[in-house]
């Protein structure tokens, strides 16, 4: 399946886009997408493991199983305030 | 109340909302943008966020605290795009009844804002470089 | 900066004196006139103070505040005369370059306030008694 | 000697007066003082021990030694803030 990632700050910055489209094996969890995201987009290898991801706008964990058309986010450590 | 904003926090407006007849005290914290950040100037910071992420987080960081100390009113206000020295990036004003519980929530509010809220600056380095700021990575010139 | 006055506290005017590009964190700790005290209720207070030495003790703890912490700007101002239910009858403004310092010197700065500074409030309770406070002695009914 | 003591807030309240003139042996001191003020004003009486005392406009200890003229104020517990 497709996954359609969102990317923020040095993410997309390195990306140069906004939005990445990831493959997956249908049922893929966020563990399998940390390994696959730098894979087919060696420019965000630099993230290493610090950047979290949300899914539908919240915060979550490596066990979180994701379905193709899933709102998910890359999140680089924050940095606000 | 929560808010991300393009426009300049309006502190006084922010201690007018969380003005109570039951409140004894009132602590605002405001985090402001400084030049030096050890010995490298900044001229300026750019901030963005995830919009409907921080908007979540931002009314949870609000609910947790109302849940955890007696807070009469709270206000936090994160400003977004690009900010000049000296002004105002985040705000968070709490009115409580009695004043260590204002400053126990202000100081939770600011601390897990900082780790959590999906809000990034770039830093605008005097030097002319830019840089976003992800604590936990290395600087961008050793990645 | 110090001040005792007999009108209405500008926040938003401390704020700016205290702003400064060498800092990253503002706080701003208001004491504000609460209704209730217990089950009892207020309609004002008054406030008097002795003025040579309450402009002393202040002068003294803002001294002191620089002393042990690094504090850019900072600013005390505690009302005098009547208050009306909400307004601020003190105000302590604190800029630093880090967080952790403001919270520190704002909180050290009201509770010694609170101790030391010769200034005193009297309830305007709403049963039509007045009280002046005095913390340690006994209540004047049982005086 | 004879002692000028401003008085405030309950204090000035109790006397029904802003300063009083307490009689104290030459030399006397804050803790002489405390003696006196009460015996020559007993509507001070209910202050007990919980006053504090100023000499030029700073505390002053119980062994403070006044002299005649001495700017000297008596300070009921505080309660600004």
């Amino acid at each position: 399946m497709i996954v359609r990632v969102r990317l923020f700050a040095v993410a997309r910055q390195l990306a140069g886009k906004e939005l990445v489209e990831v493959s997956l094996p249908s049922g893929g969890t966020i563990a399998q997408l940390r390994v696959a995201l730098p894979e087919q987009f060696p420019a965000l290898a630099p993230l290493g493991r610090a950047a979290m991801f949300s899914v539908g706008a919240e915060y979550a964990d490596d066990n979180t199983r994701l379905a193709e058309g899933a709102d998910v986010a890359c999140i680089p450590p924050v940095s606000g305030g | 109340m929560i808010e991300l904003t393009h426009r300049p926090i309006d502190s006084a407006e922010l201690l007018c909302k969380v003005g109570s007849n039951q409140a004894g005290a009132v602590v605002l914290f405001l985090g402001t943008v400084r030049e030096m950040t050890g010995e490298r100037r900044t001229i300026a910071l750019d901030y963005e966020c995830y919009p409907e992420m921080a908007q979540r987080q931002l009314a949870d960081l609000e609910a947790q605290a109302r849940a955890r100390w007696p807070i009469i009113e709270c206000a936090i206000v994160h400003r977004l795009g690009h900010l000049e020295l000296g002004e105002a990036s985040v705000a968070v004003a709490v009115s409580t009844a009695h004043r260590d519980v204002a400053f126990e929530a202000a100081r939770w509010l600011i601390d897990t804002l900082k780790q959590v809220v999906p809000i990034w600056k770039k830093e605008n380095w005097a030097d002319g470089a830019t840089e976003w700021i992800h604590p936990g990575l290395p600087p961008e010139a050793e990645r």
